[in-house]
């Protein structure tokens, strides 16, 4: 079998790429759940859960006029379902990540280097969070970073590339001590456990190209 | 694990429902938004300072309980243990404002501090002034260097109380806030727990603890404490706790105090009086008076067993807005 | 069998050392009876008829955190879920005694009784003249026509608010025997657990009930309710209740009721909540009026998992004593 | 060894097989709260056991000038320290039995008849209880009757008898349906349990036997 080296997504595709990352952190509710409990109050995976069911049923066959309007209404979706960190945090990533992309109508490299990009900048100016802090953020900067470097690759193998190091950046957390976020009061007793939000988004990237892959 | 057995219908609508079980018991007095989980008082005088309070659910009374005479005007609610999004929050501001602003106040954790930020630029952008006080009374949860990374569990109920008392009084935004603000800074509170609560949706402890072990230290939700230790009396626990909170302060001879023992869920009446015994004795042994004394269950962690103990320090002002009658479902005083 | 974790000191000594609580949180209006575990009021005006309450302990705050302002003048206490000793009875009443009687409110139970009984004998034996009144609301411990067969339970609450109001207004004993009888004829309760507490000498849960079984029927000690039945939501487990008490007094289209609904111990005030919206919503149905509604955790049992649903029907003389303001530690009304 | 045959017992030896007795309840503690856990409200070992501690307590070297007196001592301690049905109903079972015994010095088989007959009558006074309601007085009653029979037997055969009068007393409770004290909302569910009051009137009974045995 020969597979096709998809260089970018149409409108529709990239709605359906979305719409396969929500089926995805649906089914891994209880894992992310699992991972709050560990260091936070249990909640991450019913909350990703609630926001994600809301996107699949709120744009599952709504058509878009722009990459930057898929993303934007994914993340007031988020924002206005998830509640808790997760939903400022998420929401802001997605509505951060559309604001250079109203006028884009193909789902590229460039576009994933900017939507994580602009996403990225706007977490870190919501939640005042850096690298080191046991955030999300250690999953989603260098996920950012890694793109810039993949502009000239093949869609799919830039979201390998992505998603490997949004991975990495998850995994380092459990050596990290939390200082922003519910898991902070626990001091060293948080060594050892990922931090749920970064899994998150390891979920998303991950979800997004296993949907490229299987195009 | 065993789950926990909860009398509820679908777990996915206990905040909607609970928040309905507040209108029937509001006698008339507070309706729901519409599409949002959010209550407000239907009648607020023109020009009253809004008092907007909320945060996760799950913990009630606290928030939405809070909503009274010379209490809260609105509470903004979550899901269970999930600050509120910002369009909830947003919803109860435009409901709550009658020309003259409103403070947000609300326990200082990241989900919170985030969403009601979001909703005051919503406000703004809307022309309705915000001032925003979070609470940040649990001296367990980080040293006094960092207070303002601390978060709020019980001594939300006295802050609320005064802030409630205030802009009641007042219709000076700026004063209710200073006011309110001194309130936070005077209140401290420490928690322990010696077994957890659950969320609906999932059923399941948020943490497990062995059988002769307590957590100290502990918030509002499942996410642990700042140390575990072996199972302690009461009396060795609470001098534990007091040493804690009175130095943190400082709280000195002399000091007039409201004190708060508070159930986080599933703790009985019958241990709060024998741990209000031995924090009165030791504030009697300090010289520090007791003005009131306030025991029950006002900020909870679903059944969660365990309790907090809260201080706040009195001046002549404060002591003025405390002393006002209030009523609500969660909290009265004659 | 998993043993309960309680925050308390000497298991022997708890009874001793929550009144202790109790009184410390009074402000120095409440006193202990040196040498029995009796509670109260320091003020009590020459010529008032006084008002007794009590029973076995561990139902925190009934029956000691109901002395108060317009509440009771004082209350004898036994050991957890142990009628007091007609000693303690007798001690209390002669503390109480103000020369204009005194009127013996408590839940009907044999021990209660035959204590209570005793001290009255006593009492005559010194002048004091003493009525009683039997509180017997739980509608699933007796058929009608034994009413004298039935328990008391969380309605002790509405008949003990009522009884105080009374006797702070009038000093004719029999009066205050007479209204507050017709509150407790009027009233009626229902109660259900899905958990058990335990007693803190034995630890031990006082039932055991399958992971998906709910107790119908119960009570405020360990004793089991009337039937188990397959776990259900709480809008038809509402519905159930609310059938057997409004079709016992019964309650009918037109009637003006005060509405409790009591967690037994260790529910969440969500879950009390939600409730409380089902039964509001029963009550408007049937066109049913509450003139007052309160939630929260009166009558309780240790740390049992339940609640119950009580209805006191009003008439225009109930109503004014209802109406009035009260204070106590368990209950206060503006 | 020749059992020596007591017709009677002193002044000491009387508060002295109470004192046994009280040891034996205190060591029954467990089994009686377990029986009023299946039917009751499970304390009832614990208030049995609080009440004959403080007769040790309070009586352990006490002298006194009657059978009565010792009665009624004792009564008046279980009254005022156990609380609940058991306070009332043993405290009058005791001060009840102790009507009589004003005058007596020595305990036969004649004051053992004349105090379980009086103490019977005042505990059915005080808490209307007739045979087949499930209480102790199911164990008390047949045990008052049968004493009566054995006015002419040494006090050991006396005491075995009215011990085994009361055994199969609260054995036979266990076909009873309750319908007095705590046990009565149970209705058939009690069934198939023994009351626990009535146990502990067994528990006496065997306990002063068996103290008499000792001699
Ligand atoms: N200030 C912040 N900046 C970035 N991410 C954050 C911040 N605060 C929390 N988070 C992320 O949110 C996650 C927790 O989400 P969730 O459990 O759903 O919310 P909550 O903490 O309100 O229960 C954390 O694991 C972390 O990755
Ligand atoms: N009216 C009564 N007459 C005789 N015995 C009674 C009566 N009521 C209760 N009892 C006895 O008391 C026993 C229960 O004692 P206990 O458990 O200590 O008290 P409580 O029922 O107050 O918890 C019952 O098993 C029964 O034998
Ligand atoms: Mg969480
Ligand atoms: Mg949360
Ligand atoms: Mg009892
Ligand atoms: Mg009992």
């Amino acid at each position: 079998m020969i597979i096709m080296v998809r260089e970018f997504l149409n409108l529709n595709e990239t709605r359906n790429m979305f719409l396969f990352v929500s089926k995805y952190i649906e089914e891994n509710k209880d894992f992310l759940t699992q991972a709050d409990k560990a260091i936070g109050d249990g909640d991450h995976g019913v909350g990703m859960a609630r926001g994600f069911i809301a996107v699949r049923e709120k744009i599952g066959s709504k058509n878009f006029n722009s990459i930057g309007e898929i993303l934007s209404s994914i993340g007031t979706i988020l924002l206005t379902t998830i509640g808790g960190a997760a939903g400022a945090i998420f929401g802001t990533l997605f509505r951060g990540a559309s604001k250079n992309l109203r006028e884009e109508d193909t789902f590229s490299v460039r576009i994933l280097s900017s939507m994580l990009n602009d996403g990225l900048e706007s977490v870190k100016q919501r939640g005042k969070a850096e690298p080191g802090n046991k955030t999300m953020v250690d999953s989603l900067e260098p996920a950012a970073i890694k793109s810039k470097e993949l502009l000239t690759l093949p869609l799919k193998d830039a979201l390998i590339a992505v998603s490997e190091a949004a991975r990495i950046g998850a995994e380092n957390t459990k050596g990290m001590i939390a200082t922003i976020g519910k898991a902070k009061t626990l001091g060293e007793r948080s060594l050892g456990h990922p931090d749920p939000g970064a899994i998150s988004v390891c979920l998303i990237l991950r979800s997004m190209m296993e949907y490229v892959l299987s195009l | 694990m065993k789950k926990a057995k909860k009398i509820i219908n679908n777990p996915k609508n206990v905040v909607n429902e609970l928040l309905e079980g507040i209108v029937e018991a509001s006698n008339g007095k507070i309706r729901i938004i519409e599409g949002v989980s959010a209550l407000v008082k239907k009648e607020i005088p023109d020009g009253k300072v809004g008092l907007l309070i909320g945060g996760g659910s799950g913990h009630e009374p606290l928030f939405p309980g809070f909503i009274g005479v010379n209490m809260a005007d609105g509470a903004a609610c979550g899901h269970i243990f999930a600050a509120p999004a910002p369009n909830i929050v947003f919803e109860a501001t435009k409901a709550i404002s009658k020309g003259n602003g409103l403070l947000y106040l609300y326990g200082n954790y990241a989900g919170d501090n985030m969403n009601f930020d979001i909703a005051v630029e919503m406000a703004e952008e809307e022309g309705i002034a915000v001032k925003t006080v979070r609470i940040w009374d649990d001296v367990a949860s980080a040293p006094i260097e960092r207070i303002e990374d601390r978060r709020g569990i019980a001594g939300d109920l006295f802050v609320i109380k005064i802030a409630g008392g205030i802009s009641a009084r007042s219709d000076d935004l700026e004063e209710v806030f200073r006011i309110t603000a001194r309130a936070r800074d005077n209140t401290r509170s420490m928690g322990v727990s010696v077994s957890a609560g659950s969320i609906p949706e999932t059923g399941e402890p948020t943490f497990l603890l062995p059988e002769d072990e307590i957590e100290i230290g502990m918030g509002l939700h499942g996410e642990p404490g700042v140390s575990r230790e072996k199972m302690l009396d009461a009396d060795p626990l609470v001098e534990k706790m007091m040493d804690k909170i009175l130095s943190d302060l400082p709280f000195k001879e002399g000091d007039e105090i409201c004190l708060l023992i508070n159930d986080l869920g599933a703790t009985t009446m019958m241990e709060l009086l024998i741990v209000n015994r031995k924090v009165s004795q030791i504030l009697r042994d300090k010289k520090i008076k007791i003005h009131d004394t306030v025991i029950g269950s006002y900020c909870t962690c679903q059944e969660m067993a365990g309790f907090s103990i809260t201080l706040m320090k009195l001046d002549e002002e404060l002591k003025k807005y405390y002393d006002m009658p209030a009523e609500s479902l969660g909290f009265t005083k004659l």
